[in-house]
């Protein structure tokens, strides 16, 4: 970690940047915040662990409006929302330094709190330099320990690699996270029979509380006004008043993101509720693959989108898979 | 067909583009090819024009099913519109029924100005095919039921 | 809110048998915004029309629904009215209470049930309706037709008669086109040439016409009225200003080997060469890949001979970027290879030729002087074989699926000419069908098989072999004496297919103009409107459009003339008003509508916006009113909302879906 | 007061549910949420927060005011009945009973919110003390003792019983109509998990957290102090917050159109999001800075001006654990804290 | 069976539109057969059109076709009489009743020698 504060420094220093995002410090072990560095003095407060889960490439829409150089710290996930960005002309590439920082995986707090671990005072194990195989956490309850791998967060136990899609120089190494299929729980989904499936989730959207924390995290969602804040279409809500509304949000939205969205798994991860949201745009990403050839969205800007472009000889929708 | 109590009677969007199919509906009015009142025509000037949004809509407020009738492929009056709708109205159905929808409620069928038979075939198909799966319970907004 | 009156239309008894009018008028009046409504046995007459005038007048109406037959029968009618009664046209919106209910309802209480439905969508949608105004545009009174065939040419001087400016580009050396190549033109025997070469010199003397010969169209940009095109003028390697085409250059060129395009490949050109003695202009080209200098630094013959130095080794690609107001495709057509049919042994033998390398042999300046002779052995043919249909009317993959339509006629021309200057050759035609509509057609052919006894017989040769003799063995059936026939020829014509150029694919994709499945450009109409492309100030001339023959060629030239001119002669355009339209402020500028619309008509501008307050410089998407068509496609791509489709809004579509489903 | 084995619980919460309406924390797809009581609901009420607080309760997220009804020209309007049907909730921790007074502030004061006050009449609240608070607890620095809730009943789990002890004339109703499944008890058990429920507070991280200098009266001090400009930067202006908070009480009031007619409902809103309280002219807010310095000042600062001192914010840690970008009122206490420090 | 089913059932198994052709007679110009055949290969199609199966049943045509399937190779119009008088020949053939093998009895009978080519013919002619 220090490797990456002394670069910041460097790069603060040269002028090249003039100011650094990245992962501020919590109160908690388990909660630093995306954050601005202005300054050397800054840094001091500077962290990157396993807890920096943040994509902070959404936050470069705001920075490219500022003046002079980023620099931001990206993971390879996040390098993929970047790019999406940048294909979309929403950042500016002229106003970002990219160092693509390594990962061994993010870990989700709800699901170490899932084995039961409460009270949490401090918890070891979450360094870039540590073996990420065990984690330490000492409690108001006692001392605990958990697996590294099984805490965590969905996306990592899928990741889409170790390579940066984009970057101006890259700082430590990663780690191997994949032991799951990634579109293993959509065939799950799509085996079962039409009535499973509505109950599933009626289930699982009946938990959603319209907080908005899934659009508003999405890098892909990151129109100026959502059509369900607007009135171009009638379809402002600010709640789920039946259970169709439910289902309205969160369909037109994987609509919306479907060959856009880097499965970067940010929606699954901020939800309070924790729905499974993934399952929405993993859905759309598979169908794209299958139907379209293999698409990832973020890889390369010059590659045509799925839902911008059409071949002759496209299925048809009524069309029965397989 | 007369109306008889009971019988349900589905409630069926057809979204028709202007050049094809809309033309073809109205061959199939003067060939007076004849179809359930249940379907009611909304004139788009393209397929392409059909957002997910409308399609869903028409399902919050009561529809049983949705069909879209567009040129054949390759026939597009805007050359490629129907293009870019055969792709988001096939990942749009595949959602829909990955949410448990009954297949079958939502169609997109290709008519062209000729094809006044195949229209009406068409929508007695349909009307059919919405008559056996029921009334359209998993999605719409139950304040709109009554 | 509006004030809507609403029309109900009996249309005789067309809706009133089946559609009880007066319980839908009665109906209506309790829809928001509904202020007025009444019936009357014919809406579209001009006393249906006066009511509605009347109405606006005393009701004071803002929108008008009228429930009658079709919008593709009287939309504009009511617009019209609606225009006279001093509202804007796009105020009224059509139920088609007849095409989509009366006539295919039988129920009345149904069909009436329907009718105020389908009246209440319109109610709906008319509540949303704005006023929207039909844009203009400029318009460039300057044609460009691509391709310098009979049908470019004969557009060209047709518009440039009229006064206008026309360049026409052309990429090979010469103006001339297929019609060049020919050696006598059907049902009159007309020598092509002779009658061809009046009209080249024609344009390329008119003072309104300019020729870019060598040339190539490399982007199109704009729309009706306002294109904008690149030309790339291919480096000739020789200054068109200082050659005086005297030829010498052409004589003493060492690099000879080169196939000779004109003839078809049947013989050989030098690498500086004019491919064809009239040619226009009469300047040649350096073909770079055959000649010696381009190729090893050494020769440079031409140069020291050009007695004008007007050799240039060193001239490069020109892009030339003009303006037009309209644009004619005229493309015309090759013939097809005939690499999957192996059964008429074309690769195995010289003396099975196409139609089109007959012409070349035919002609007298042709590979072999004009002499009909073998071109494996030089020797007088004595028994000839002509085959129709050769890739025409293929429903396989191998051919095309259409006729092409001149074969017949030519393949006639053909037998007969050779049975009248060579008397004692026996020509034989396998037809499925004679196919001879058109003037003096039919006249034509009976001719050749009763005047000049040439034997036609109604069967397909299922096989050529060349036989170790040097003949060729034809297997074919002689369906009317139910036989197999096998006859030793001495040369086999056949009657190749046409298709379209191949280049027309990437010049169709340039104008947004579209093309079917056998790459002909569509038309705008089949029937109604044949010589224009669905793409407004696209036209079409040519057997780029479907096959044709000379006259027809002519005569759809042209047409796309006039149709070219009657747009010059516009001093402004209006446009469509049913265009997208972005609202600035929701835009995020992430260019997904631009990358659907396919005209073009998006573009990004960056923009200082202010937002409710907040004063930012943003990427925003801009539409071009003139060039937009208002398909749609943009307003679903976008997942704000920020780009709608005036006249089909979303909230007008969906206004239409709230008042169906409730 | 009374004891009943944990065993039991299921027959309490039938009997109670026989003739009320019953709300209690229950687990649905993994998340714990107050929910009504049926036969197959999975109770939980080990988990010490459940993910929104039970002020939908009384304050539902969305709830119909009234319903238009067109038929031909004629409009009908139905007003939405009043809860004219005592509920029970059972299982609220000491720092949501705090919030829904702070709720009883807005809403009970002139003019009376009716949806809200026929709620609260009819509502009995029966409270649950904590026995393992977490690090995200905060409820102390608001004068909030977790082992000892103040509601109608005040219950403990403590072993294998749960003790509950009324605590107003409700809440002795409804003791009275359950007492059979009830056995006499004392209170030593209770006192001994509250000692050791409170030596656990003592430990609490935000133990310490100090509200000094924030009241009614420092509104300009707080309102232009730079730090906003800092704190807000990660926000993501959605309204997680706002959602899963006891004491947010802001709501819209929207129309659906159901095709026969209009129904007005009213929903949460949250001051996070771009178009709360947006006017024809736009919005008085903005910039997210703004909408985020809102929260808190109404938390801290104005709540506490119109309301005798009190402050919106009940320590209950929620938005602690589930704001997306790790921000919460703590964190900014803090800054403020260390802002006057530094000074 | 009626004739039109014979026809019908020709149609099925060719998987032939006889409407397709065109009447062009490059099938007749193409088969080395053509002498040999009283009802000649362009001949066949109208002859399942006219529901006359029984004259294409009783003709040596059937028994005269090598099934070289040159017909089918060059025929410009996807019509492929080859399969049409194949078709009417595996009629035939079936109709005479149960003397051919069922795939199972096959493999036993297998003589190594025996071409590739001609089992998979045996097996689409005689496949039911």
């Amino acid at each position: 970690m220090q490797e990456l504060v002394n670069r910041a420094k460097e790069l603060l220093a040269n002028g090249t940047v003039q100011r650094v995002l990245g992962w501020k410090a919590g109160d908690m072990a388990y909660n630093p915040e995306p954050s601005y560095f202005e300054s050397e003095a800054d840094l001091s407060e500077f962290v990157y662990d396993a807890f920096c889960g943040a994509n902070l490439s959404k936050y470069m829409i705001e920075a490219s409006k500022k003046e002079g150089k980023t620099l931001v710290f990206l993971k390879p996930c996040d390098s993929y929302s970047f790019n999406q960005l940048l294909k979309e002309h929403r950042v500016d590439r002229d106003k970002a330094y990219i160092i693509g920082v390594g990962c061994k995986g993010k870990l989700d707090i709800e699901k170490i709190k899932k084995e039961g671990i409460k009270g949490i005072e401090s918890i070891s194990g979450i360094g870039m330099e540590d073996a990420c195989d065990t984690l330490k956490i000492g409690t108001l309850y006692g001392d605990k320990e958990c697996s590294y791998q099984d805490v965590m967060l969905e996306r990592c136990h899928v990741c889409k690699g170790k390579d940066h899609v984009v970057f101006d120089e890259t700082l430590l190494e990663s780690r191997d996270t994949v032991d799951s299929e990634r579109f293993h729980e959509v065939e799950k989904i799509e085996k079962m029979s039409p009535e499973e499936k509505f109950q599933f989730f009626q289930k699982e959207l009946s938990k959603c509380i319209r907080c908005n924390a899934c659009r508003n995290v999405c890098p892909a969602c990151s129109c100026r006004k959502c059509v369900f804040d607007s009135t171009k279409f009638d379809s402002a809500q600010k709640a789920n008043v039946d259970p169709f509304q439910e289902k309205m949000f969160h369909i037109i939205r994987a609509f919306h993101v479907a060959g856009r969205c880097t499965d970067c798994g940010e929606c699954s991860r901020v939800c309070p509720q924790g729905i499974r949201l993934h399952l929405f745009n993993r859905k759309f990403i598979k169908d794209i693959n299958e139907f379209y050839g293999d698409y990832t969205a973020g890889e390369d800007i010059n590659q045509e989108a799925p839902l911008t472009h059409f071949e002759f000889s496209d299925r048809e929708p009524n069309e029965e898979r397989g | 067909m007369p109306l008889t109590e009971n019988e349900f009677r589905p409630k069926i969007v057809a979204f028709c583009c202007n050049w094809c199919s809309y033309a073809g509906a109205d061959l199939a009015g003067s060939s007076r090819l004849s179809y359930p009142a249940d379907v009611k025509i909304i004139k788009v000037p393209c397929s392409c024009r059909v957002n997910p949004m409308f399609i869903l809509r028409a399902f919050e407020k009561g529809a049983d099913g949705v069909i879209l009738c567009g040129c054949h492929p390759g026939d597009c009056h805007y050359s490629t519109g129907n293009y870019y709708a055969r792709r988001r109205m096939t990942l749009l159905f595949s959602m829909l029924d990955y949410l448990g929808i009954e297949k079958g409620r939502t169609r997109v069928e290709w008519v062209s100005a000729a094809e006044g038979v195949k229209f009406s075939q068409t929508m007695n198909e349909f009307v059919e095919k919405i008559k056996s799966l029921g009334e359209n319970v998993r999605l719409g907004d139950l304040r709109c039921k009554n | 809110m509006q004030r809507i009156g609403v029309f109900v239309c009996h249309c005789g008894s067309n809706i009133a048998a089946t559609v009880d009018v007066k319980k839908v008028v009665e109906t209506v009046l309790s829809e928001p915004g509904v202020c007025h409504a009444e019936d009357y046995p014919y809406m579209c007459s001009e006393a249906g029309q006066m009511k509605i005038l009347e109405a606006v007048k005393e009701k004071k109406l803002t929108g008008i629904v009228v429930c009658s037959c079709s919008p593709r029968m009287h939309e504009a009618t009511f617009r019209k009215a609606a225009e006279r009664a001093g509202l804007n046209p796009y105020m009224v919106e059509i139920a088609n209470i007849r095409e989509h209910c009366s006539w295919i309802h039988k129920d009345m209480e149904e069909a009436t049930k329907k009718a105020v439905i389908l009246a209440r969508a319109a109610i709906a949608k008319v509540n949303l309706n704005t006023p929207l105004q039909a844009g203009e545009s400029r318009v460039t009174k300057r044609a460009l037709v691509i391709g310098g065939g009979i049908a470019g040419i004969q557009t060209a001087l047709d518009i440039a008669d009229a006064g206008y400016e026309v360049d026409i580009v052309e990429k090979t050396p010469s103006i001339g086109g297929r019609m060049s190549q020919l050696d006598k033109t059907f049902p009159t025997l007309d020598c092509s040439a002779c009658i061809l070469t009046p009209k080249m010199v024609e344009a390329a003397a008119h003072e309104k016409i300019n020729i870019y010969t060598y040339s190539e169209v490399d982007k199109v940009t704009g729309f009706v009225g306002d294109f904008t095109v690149d030309i790339r003028k291919k480096a000739r390697s020789v200054d068109s200003a200082k050659c005086t085409g005297c030829g010498v250059c052409q004589e003493k060129c060492p690099s000879k080997k080169s196939l000779n395009e004109f003839n078809r490949g049947l013989n050989t050109r030098s690498a500086i060469y004019t491919p064809f003695a009239q040619a226009i202009p009469n300047v040649p080209v350096i073909d770079r890949d055959a000649c010696i200098k381009f190729k090893t630094g050494k020769c440079g013959v031409c140069e020291k001979v050009c007695q004008a130095g007007a050799i240039d080794y060193n001239q490069k690609d020109e892009i030339i970027t003009e303006k037009y107001g309209a644009i004619v495709v005229a493309t015309g057509f090759d013939t097809i290879k005939l690499d999957n049919y192996d059964e008429y042994a074309y690769n195995q033998s010289k003396d099975v030729i196409t139609s089109l390398e007959l012409e070349r042999i035919m002609n007298a300046a042709g590979p072999t002087k004009g002499h009909l002779e073998r071109l494996s052995d030089g020797k007088a043919p004595k028994e000839m074989v002509f085959i129709q249909c050769v890739g025409s009317r293929c429903s396989d993959n191998r051919g095309k699926s259409y006729c092409s339509k001149i074969c017949c006629m030519y393949t006639a021309k053909h037998a007969m000419l050779i049975r009248d200057k060579y008397p004692d050759v026996n020509v034989t035609v396998f037809y499925i069908d004679v196919r001879t509509p058109g003037k003096n057609f039919d006249e034509f052919y009976r001719r050749a098989v009763e005047e000049y006894g040439v034997n036609y017989v109604k069967g397909q040769v299922g096989k050529v072999a060349p036989l170790p003799n040097g003949k060729l063995l034809v297997q074919g059936s002689d369906l009317l004496d139910n036989k197999q026939i096998l006859k030793e020829a001495d040369m086999v014509v056949l009657a190749t297919a046409i298709e379209p150029e191949a280049s027309v694919r990437q010049i169709a994709t340039m104008l947004t103009a579209s093309i079917d499945t056998n790459n002909f450009l569509t038309e705008a109409h089949p029937k109604l409107r044949p010589v224009e492309s669905p793409t407004a100030g696209v036209f079409l001339s040519g057997v780029c459009q479907g096959p044709k023959d000379i006259p027809e060629t002519v005569a759809q030239a042209g047409a796309a003339a006039v149709k070219a001119i009657g747009l010059l002669a516009k001093d402004k355009l209006t446009t469509n008003p049913c265009t997208a339209k972005p609202d600035e402020l929701l835009c995020n500028g992430c260019s997904q509508c631009a990358n659907v619309c396919p005209y073009g008509a998006i573009t990004y501008e960056e923009k200082e916006v202010n937002d409710h307050g907040i004063r930012e410089t943003r990427r925003v998407a801009q539409v071009n009113g003139a060039l937009c068509q208002g398909c749609g496609a943009c307003t679903v791509t976008c997942p704000s909302g920020a780009m709608d489709l005036q006249g089909f809004s979303n909230r007008q579509i969906i206004a239409e879906v709230d008042a169906i489903c409730r | 007061m009374y004891q009943i084995a944990k065993n039991d619980l299921p027959a309490l919460f039938r009997k109670i549910s026989e003739t009320k309406e019953l709300y209690l924390p229950v687990r649905v797809a993994d998340q714990v949420n107050f929910a009504a009581y049926t036969e197959d609901a999975d109770v939980s009420l080990e988990t010490l927060k459940t993910v929104k607080s039970p002020k939908d309760a009384f304050f539902p997220q969305s709830e119909t005011l009234y319903t238009c009804h067109k038929e031909e020209n004629k409009l009908s309007i139905t007003p939405e009945e009043l809860q004219n049907q005592e509920f029970v909730v059972f299982g609220i921790k000491a720092c949501d009973v705090k919030g829904i007074e702070v709720l009883d502030k807005v809403f009970l004061s002139e003019p009376v919110d009716t949806f809200y006050k026929a709620r609260r009449d009819h509502g009995i609240l029966v409270a649950l003390a904590c026995n393992e608070p977490e690090e995200s607890c905060f409820c102390k620095a608001f004068g909030i003792d977790c082992t000892d809730p103040k509601a109608d009943v005040a219950t403990w789990l403590v072993g294998d019983f749960l003790y509950w002890n009324p605590l107003t004339e409700k809440g002795a109703a409804l003791t009275d109509a359950v007492k059979e499944l009830f056995a006499e008890a004392d209170d030593s058990a209770v006192q001994k998990q509250q000692e050791t429920t409170k030596a656990i507070v003592e430990k609490l991280p935000y133990m310490d957290l100090s509200l000094e200098g924030w009241n009614g009266d420092v509104l300009t001090e707080k309102f232009d102090s730079p730090l906003w400009e800092e704190l807000y930067q990660p926000c993501l202006a959605c309204g997680t917050c706002t959602f899963v908070c006891p004491t947010c009480q802001c709501y819209d009031i929207k129309d659906y159109t159901t095709g026969s007619g209009v129904q007005r409902y009213r929903c949460w809103d949250s001051c996070m999001y771009s178009d709360f309280t947006m006017m024809a002219h736009g919005n008085n807010r903005t910039s997210q800075m703004q909408r985020f310095r809102q929260r808190f000042m109404h938390k801290l600062v104005y709540f506490p001006a119109n309301n005798d001192g009190m402050y919106s914010c009940v320590g209950c840690g929620r938005c602690v654990e589930k704001c997306p970008s790790a921000l919460n009122i703590v964190k900014v206490v803090k800054a403020f804290q260390k802002e006057g420090g530094d000074k | 069976m009626s004739h039109r089913n014979y026809s019908e059932k020709i149609k099925e198994i060719s998987g032939v539109n006889p409407y397709k052709c065109m009447k062009c007679g490059k099938c007749s110009a193409t088969c080395p057969s053509y002498n040999e055949m009283d009802i000649k290969p362009h001949q066949f199609v109208s002859y399942v059109l006219n529901e006359d199966i029984e004259a294409l049943a009783d003709s040596k045509s059937l028994w005269k076709c090598l099934s070289c399937f040159a017909c089918v190779e060059r025929c410009p119009r996807d019509v492929k009489p080859g399969k049409l008088i194949d078709a009417a020949r595996q009629i035939v053939v079936r109709e005479r009743g149960g003397d051919y093998l069922s795939a199972d009895e096959i493999p036993e009978l297998l003589d190594e020698e025996l071409p590739q080519q001609l089992l998979v013919s045996a097996f689409r002619r005689y496949k039911r």
